[in-house]
């Protein structure tokens, strides 16, 4: 990792310094052991801050919508995550490529923060779930690759966990969603870090279209998760960063998933984030589409 | 304020008798916004419409609901009613309380009442969120497009130019005549088809107001009523028109051959070729699939090149490419015609293999004077004259099963047509037609089918044919006599198969690129069966003739001109009023993501940039932006939308919101 | 009419109908005088695609016992391809709902032409059946019971 | 001091339930916040006594959502009804110190000279505090260094001051409200008051002059730095237990409906959007810049304490790592 962590440092530095980017973000070293944390370089003396580490979990795709008015050429390292971040963004037209610099970097998975703040220190810390089932560790797209591609782990995508559901009768089902969306704060923790999820104008911010009260019930806020779902669905990236920014462990990605694997069986296999071009699921439509509503 | 004025109609005893309409009225007045509420016998009546304005002035409304029928009924009657007393017609809603309560719940008076005022409830939340909507104005292009050049186009081409309308005639084929120009003669008249369509095509193509488009196809339609832009192919003729006098030569000289299409490949033609003597335009193309000059060039080498030495004007142009031109249209008729069914998928019919079992278009170019065999009615495989004729009726037609489930209209008159012409030709042939309904419905049609039996002797058998076979050289013809309820053979030297008319093979995507709807043959759809029958559900665009269903000539010719008044209704006006209902972008919200676009039908929705100022700059960003001329407000974007920045007016997220949460206030 | 006890319960059911078709076959029903029970409501759409799913989500977190979707058939969209955007879209809600609790049969999407008078009747009348026996619908509803016992006064 | 043993947790909370609502901290599928007793024995959580919960307690004075009053409407004729108050004393067992003070810094901003909200009175008056000291605290904890006393808890909040000493709970009266409930409790055992030793916290600084220093600050860079990574999402503030700004909207069913009392942010679009469109703290930086300055210097101005009580939950919870301790320390040099 050390490697890595130098090459990245020796990057952004001769990025700084060529003038090539006038920002460059990646990871620092947080408050705790188990805190990686977005940073923002301006300057080459200030590289060794950048660090690479089992916790550099964090999608920097996101922040480059920050920059889009700015006259800043930006680089980011990102993973094979990130890299389908940006992608989303792209096809979505958020971003334009021109203005980034992305610095591929290939992952092999990040541990668990939030299973390292509950551990005792020097316990053995899980890798997060999404990055257990990941299957695009190495960059999908960069423009300059630090480190050797690794050998994805996962071939094929795991709806075990949507199958557990699945198989609930209704009323489990309910009572299951129902405990998780009453810990909802609605704090939008999800909303925000989703590469998906980058409307300039949140539905859920015009409290005076009338879609949804400010009011906080199990209701209200599964009203919030199933139709954010819907507005990710076959758009999601599936970096898993809404659940593991969720203060209330809500078990997000188990709605994301779901519309995954029911547009996969549905409409034909599709993954989010490969491509910037071409149809997403759901702005499009074959007349061979499977028909039950006769 | 709102200030709603709710009236609920009795009609009569229609909802009367079921709803209880002054409880209803009584159950919505303190209704949040309601400020007035009544009953009436007849809303829709002069004195009732007489009473919602007087209601309107007395009581300062600025919306009304009233509760009747369908608002597919007298929703335009009510808008009118408000308007005129100053109200905007979109503050206007209609509570559906006959065709979806009081008539479906007789005898459930009291659930009807209550269901009777919750449709009121919705209609008020609905009507509170309304907003005033202008309707809109588009210019028109005072050009019509008329996509085929068959006898459907031709006439509806001509009623349009001689209303003083240009009019442009896109025709694939080389010339126009279409299949009426294939034809030799018509029914019940067994007048000659040329000698009534050849004038019409000249007079076609020397109109001062018709412009003809030949050898062309239709490549992609934008825009909309009024104001369509279509983009067409004119294919390469590999002759400049304009420099060719028709003489000929260069079809003389040809040493290229290929099937006769015209013909029904009864004969063979030159690779460069008019489809028939009487073309307009008559100037030869080159088929570049059999010319020897273009197959020598796939294989590297540059033979032939008769045409071209001969032509006496050097009209030849062998370099000459597809060229794609877009031009602007007002209105568009669909005329694209018909094929006909191909037998080929039946086994009892041989599988098209016998050369002596033939269509009625086969036939109808072995009877013409100027066909492959001058008119001398023989059969294909030995030239000698048939002595015995069997005709079948509903060859894929009324065969849902294995050809169509509809009936083709024509086939019945033209096998007699036939028939007769056998037995005119041919005195001594005797002629049998195997059917299975005989359905004449036609001015003097039903006259000739009884002189086809009585005077002509042809025999009409009812039933079907279960099997043709070859028998030395005959055609055993193996079938059921359905009244006499027996099986009969006949030794025939000729079968006549009276084929179904189909859709154009690529009906469908044509109906596409238009914008139109096709049903599950592919035939073109109508906006209405009985009251729409030539208008489709696109805006300006209309059919005539056999690309909606088949037809006989003068049923085209007849809904030519029908659509011809229709396009000439379109295009005498300065300006068309467009509906408000549509969708608009909220450019506040927008992200401008764009996933909108592709979902429009109507290609309504276009990404602009906008310059917005943010944080003491100018910045430019991208933004849906829909075209109101366009857009027909489906509402598919409205959904796609995320944000809810897209929104359909009149159908808005608050208002469909508001009318859900009306209903279920209720349920506690 | 709603009662939460199941003997007599009388469930509400929102019909969201396309204007072309489904209104049009709801229409026809009514001129052809074919009887259904009392418990729906038709709210009209210009077409099906115009139904977002947060629409019917919001129905069921007010309380109501059923939701149908209805449109023209494929192919036959006014709109040309507005139902086909429907059928992607509501093949996976439907699924999203069984998923979250709400039971199959409280939430349908179906295909009624214009020309459909009896199927309409037929399919509210089924659909009406089937949520009378599962009984009032108490998943995802965002109830306010309020009881103001203080007396009016001009406002 | 009165004690009662670890292992009778459960007839003290009987005994307290018995006479009042009884909350309690709690783990709830993951979420750790204060719930009813009823949830502990219902086994639907699980008491939560290792560390400062998630979601404070201050959702016993300013509920997430809360109703201010209903009305119904018919025609011209409208119907007000205010909502009725806690009927009953609540008590609420292991808040902690830092929590203690959160609630003073509300009691500034709701029990002002001018204004005394009724409903956060009602349930100031109502709830008894046990407040239990921290043993030991958490790498995120640094009220010490806001000047929080860890051996005892805010004097004008809470009402018992609970110690841990490892078998047992140790139990002192502050106010007389606290008093009294104590002295209806049976079973208690009685211990010398030699109260239990502290683990000292990680997280120290000092603030000394904060304020002051932060006055000239409006304009320095050290925002684009902090405000970077801030994702604006609203968990410091929903999680912070001082944070107290609320929206109020309707929640309107027909004819009846209600005024509701929301949490709001100031990490939320619409928490300064004005009514013509205008969005006078735009970005990020202005956001963060709001929120730090309104804990550390403006809330410092007005009532001469800080707004910050360094419970330490956003360090821990924040997604992005914006750490105001990090920022504190940066700012004192």
């Amino acid at each position: 990792m050390s490697d890595i962590q130098s090459e990245m440092r020796a990057t952004a530095k001769q990025l700084l310094e060529s003038g090539e980017a006038t920002v460059v973000i990646g990871w620092e070293k947080g408050t705790m052991p188990y805190n990686s944390t977005p940073v923002m370089i301006r300057s080459a003396a200030d590289v060794d801050k950048l660090i690479w580490d089992e916790y550099c979990q964090q999608n920097l795709s996101t922040y480059l919508i920050d920059f889009i008015y700015t006259e800043d050429k930006v680089a980011i390292f990102a993973k094979g995550c990130d890299t389908r971040a940006y992608n989303r963004l792209i096809q979505d037209k958020r971003i334009s490529a021109d203005k980034c610099i992305v610095i591929g970097v290939p992952c092999s998975g990040m541990k668990s923060a939030k299973a390292a703040a509950k551990l005792p220190e020097g316990a053995e810390v899980p890798m997060s779930k999404a990055c257990k089932e990941c299957r695009y560790p190495n960059p999908v797209v960069f423009d300059r690759k630090i480190g050797q591609d690794v050998t994805p782990w996962c071939t094929e995508k795991d709806f075990s966990d949507v199958e557990a559901i699945e198989a609930m009768d209704q009323d489990a089902k309910a009572a299951f969603w129902k405990e998780q969306y009453t810990k909802c704060i609605r704090c939008y923790a999800c909303r925000n870090i989703c590469p998906a999820c980058n409307c300039t104008n949140c539905i859920f911010d015009q409290s005076a279209s009338g879609w949804q009260s400010k009011d906080i019930n199990a209701s209200e806020n599964q009203f919030y998760g199933v139709t954010r779902a819907f507005h990710v669905a076959g758009r999601c990236i599936e970096c898993g960063q809404c659940e593991m920014v969720c203060p209330s462990d809500v078990p997000i990605m188990l709605m994301n998933k779901k519309f995954i694997k029911d547009i996969d069986t549905l409409f034909g296999a599709y993954e989010a984030g490969l491509e910037t071009e071409g149809p997403v699921p759901l702005s499009h439509y074959e007349v061979s589409d499977p028909e039950e509503f006769m | 304020m709102e200030r709603v004025g709710v009236f609920i109609c009795h009609c009569g005893s229609n909802i009367g008798a079921v709803v209880d309409c002054a409880k209803v009225a009584e159950n919505v007045r303190n209704y949040p916004g309601v400020a007035y509420s009544t009953d009436y016998k007849y809303m829709c009546s002069e004195p009732g419409q007489e009473m919602i304005q007087n209601a309107i002035k007395e009581h300062n409304l600025n919306r009304v609901v009233v509760a009747s029928c369908s608002p597919r009924m007298h929703e335009k009657t009510f808008r009118a009613c408000v308007e005129k007393v100053g109200l905007n017609p979109y503050m206007f809603e209609m509570a559906n309380i006959r065709e979806h309560c009081s008539w479906v719940h007789a005898g459930k008076n009291e659930e009807a009442t209550e269901k009777a005022t919750d449709l009121v409830k919705m209609a008020v939340s609905k009507v509170c969120k309304n907003e005033e909507l202008q309707k809109g104005h588009a210019p028109v292009t005072k050009r019509a497009l008329v996509v085929g050049g068959g006898i459907a186009g031709i006439q509806c081409a001509l009623d349009i130019a001689n209303n003083g309308y240009q009019v442009d005639i896109l025709e694939r084929t080389p010339s126009i005549g279409g299949k009426m120009s294939q034809i030799d003669k018509t029914f019940p008249t067994i007048d000659c088809s040329a000698c009534i369509l050849t004038p019409k095509m000249v007079e076609a193509s020397s109109h001062p107001n018709i412009n003809l488009i030949t050898y062309s196809e239709l490549e992609h339609v934008d825009g909309y009523v009024g104001n369509f832009e279509v983009t067409i192919r004119k294919k390469a003729r590999s002759v400049d028109i304009k420099k060719c006098t028709g003489c000929g030569t260069c079809m003389t000289k040809c040493p290229g051959k290929a099937d006769d299409e015209f013909n029904m490949n009864l004969r063979k033609r030159t690779a460069i070729y008019t489809p028939f003597p009487q073309a307009i335009p008559n100037k030869p193309v080159i088929d570049r699939v059999n010319c020897l000059k273009f197959k020598s060039r796939e294989n590297g080498k540059d033979v032939c090149g008769i045409c071209s030495k001969f032509c006496p004007t050097g009209a030849i142009d062998y370099e000459q490419v597809d060229e794609l031109v877009t031009e602007k249209y007002g209105a568009i008729v669909m005329a694209t015609g018909y094929e006909q069914f191909d037998h080929s998928i039946y086994g009892e019919y041989g599988y098209g293999k016998y050369p002596d079992v033939i269509s009625g278009l086969h036939f109808e170019r072995l009877v013409n004077a100027s066909g492959p065999t001058q008119g001398h009615i023989v059969r294909p495989s030995d030239h000698k004259e048939p002595k015995t004729v069997v005709m079948v009726k509903c060859v894929g037609s009324r065969d849902p099963e294995h050809g169509k489930s509809y009936c083709s209209r024509t086939c019945c008159m033209y096998t007699a047509k036939q028939a007769t012409m056998i037995r005119d030709h041919c005195p001594d042939t005797k002629v049998y037609v195997f059917y299975m309904d005989v359905r004449t419905p036609g001015k003097l049609y039903d006259e000739f089918y009884n002189r086809t039996r009585e005077e002509y002797g042809v025999e009409y058998v009812r039933g079907r044919v279960s099997k043709i076979y070859q028998d030395g050289e005959q055609l055993m013809v193996k079938g059921e006599d359905t009244l006499l309820g027996k099986q009969v053979e006949i030794a025939a030297d000729m079968v006549i198969l009276a084929n179904a008319m189909i859709p154009q093979t690529d009906s469908e995507k044509m109906a596409q690129i238009v914008g139109i709807g096709y049903d599950k043959d592919g035939w073109f759809t109508e906006s209405h069966p009985k009251l729409g029958p030539v208008e489709t559900h696109t805006a300006g665009v209309f059919l005539a003739g056999a690309c909606q269903g088949p037809k006989d000539i003068p049923d085209s010719v007849a809904q030519a001109g029908a659509a011809a008044v229709k396009v000439c209704a379109l295009l005498s006006k300065d300006q068309l009023e467009t509906e408000p209902t549509v969708s608009k972008v909220d450019t506040k919200i927008c992200s401008g993501c764009g996933l909108c676009v592709p979902v429009c039908p109507y290609k309504a929705i276009t990404l602009e940039t906008i310059q917005e100022r943010r944080a003491g700059k100018t910045i430019e960003r991208l933004v849906a932006n829909v075209n109101s001329s366009l857009c027909q407000g489906c509402g598919a974007c409205t959904v796609t939308c995320r944000s809810g920045a897209a929104n359909l007016k009149h159908f808005t997220n608050a208002q469909i919101l508001a009318e859900v949460d009306a209903l279920c206030q209720t349920i506690l | 009419m709603s009662n939460n006890s199941v003997e007599n319960f009388e469930p509400k059911i929102l019909v969201f109908a396309c204007n072309w078709c489904t209104y049009a076959g709801a229409d026809l029903a009514g001129t052809s005088r074919l009887q259904y029970p009392p418990n729906v409501r038709v709210l009209r759409v210009p077409c099906s695609c115009r139904v977002n799913p947060q629409f019917v989500i919001r129905a069921f977190q007010r309380g109501i016992d059923g939701v149908l979707v209805a449109g023209c058939h494929p192919g036959d969209c006014h709109y040309t391809t507005g139902n086909y955007y429907t059928r992607r879209r509501f093949l996976l809600i439907t699924r999203m709902m069984e998923y979250m609790g709400i039971d199959p049969k409280r939430f349908h999407t179906r295909w009624i032409s214009g020309a459909e008078g009896p199927k309409f009747q037929q399919v509210v009348t089924e659909m009406i059946e089937e949520v009378k026996a599962i009984g009032p619908n108490d998943k995802l509803r965002d109830d306010m019971k309020v009881e103001v016992k203080a007396v009016e006064t001009n406002e | 001091m009165k004690t009662i043993e670890k292992a009778k947790l459960d007839s003290l909370f009987a005994q307290l339930a018995q006479n009042y609502s009884l909350l309690v901290p709690v783990d709830y599928n993951g979420l750790t916040q204060f719930a009813p007793y009823s949830q502990v024995q219902e086994g639907v959580s699980q008491l939560y006594l290792d560390g400062n919960v998630t979601v404070s307690p201050k959702t016993a004075y300013l509920p997430q959502s809360e109703a201010m009053y209903k009305f119904r409407a018919q025609g011209k004729k409208l119907a007000i009804e205010e909502m009725a108050g806690l009927d009953k004393q609540q008590v609420l067992f292991g808040v902690r110190h830092c929590d203690t003070k959160a609630i003073q810094c509300l009691d500034k901003v709701f029990l002002d000279e001018k204004f005394e909200d009724p409903q956060y009175k009602n349930k100031r008056e109502q709830n008894i505090v046990f407040s239990l000291a921290c043993n030991n605290p958490k790498a995120t904890c640094f009220c010490e260094s806001m000047g929080l006393d860890r051996a005892h808890a805010e004097a004008s909040v809470a009402d018992v001051q609970v110690y841990d000493f490892g078998d047992s709970f140790g139990f002192e009266a502050i106010s007389d409200k606290g008093k009294a409930c104590l002295d209806k409790l049976t079973g208690l055992g009685e211990t010398a008051s030699k109260l239990p030793d502290q683990k000292p916290q990680t997280l120290k600084f000092d603030v000394a002059g904060l304020p002051e220093k932060l006055k000239d600050m409006f304009e320095d860079p050290i925002w684009d730095e902090y405000s970077f990574k801030c994702l604006n999402c609203g968990t410091c503030s929903y999680i912070c237990p001082t944070c107290h700004c609320f929206d109020i909207n309707n929640k309107i069913r027909g004819e009846v409906g209600v005024k509701l009392r929301t949490w709001d942010s100031c990490m939320f679009n619409e928490y300064t959007l004005m009514a013509g469109g205008h969005q006078p703290r735009a970005g990020k930086k202005e956001r963060v810049r709001n929120r730090f300055l309104h804990k550390l210097q403006y809330f410092n101005e007005k009532h001469d304490m800080s707004l910050c009580v360094g419970c330490g939950r956003c360090v821990a919870k924040c997604p992005v790592n914006v750490d105001i301790t990090k920022f504190i320390r940066q700012v004192i040099g």
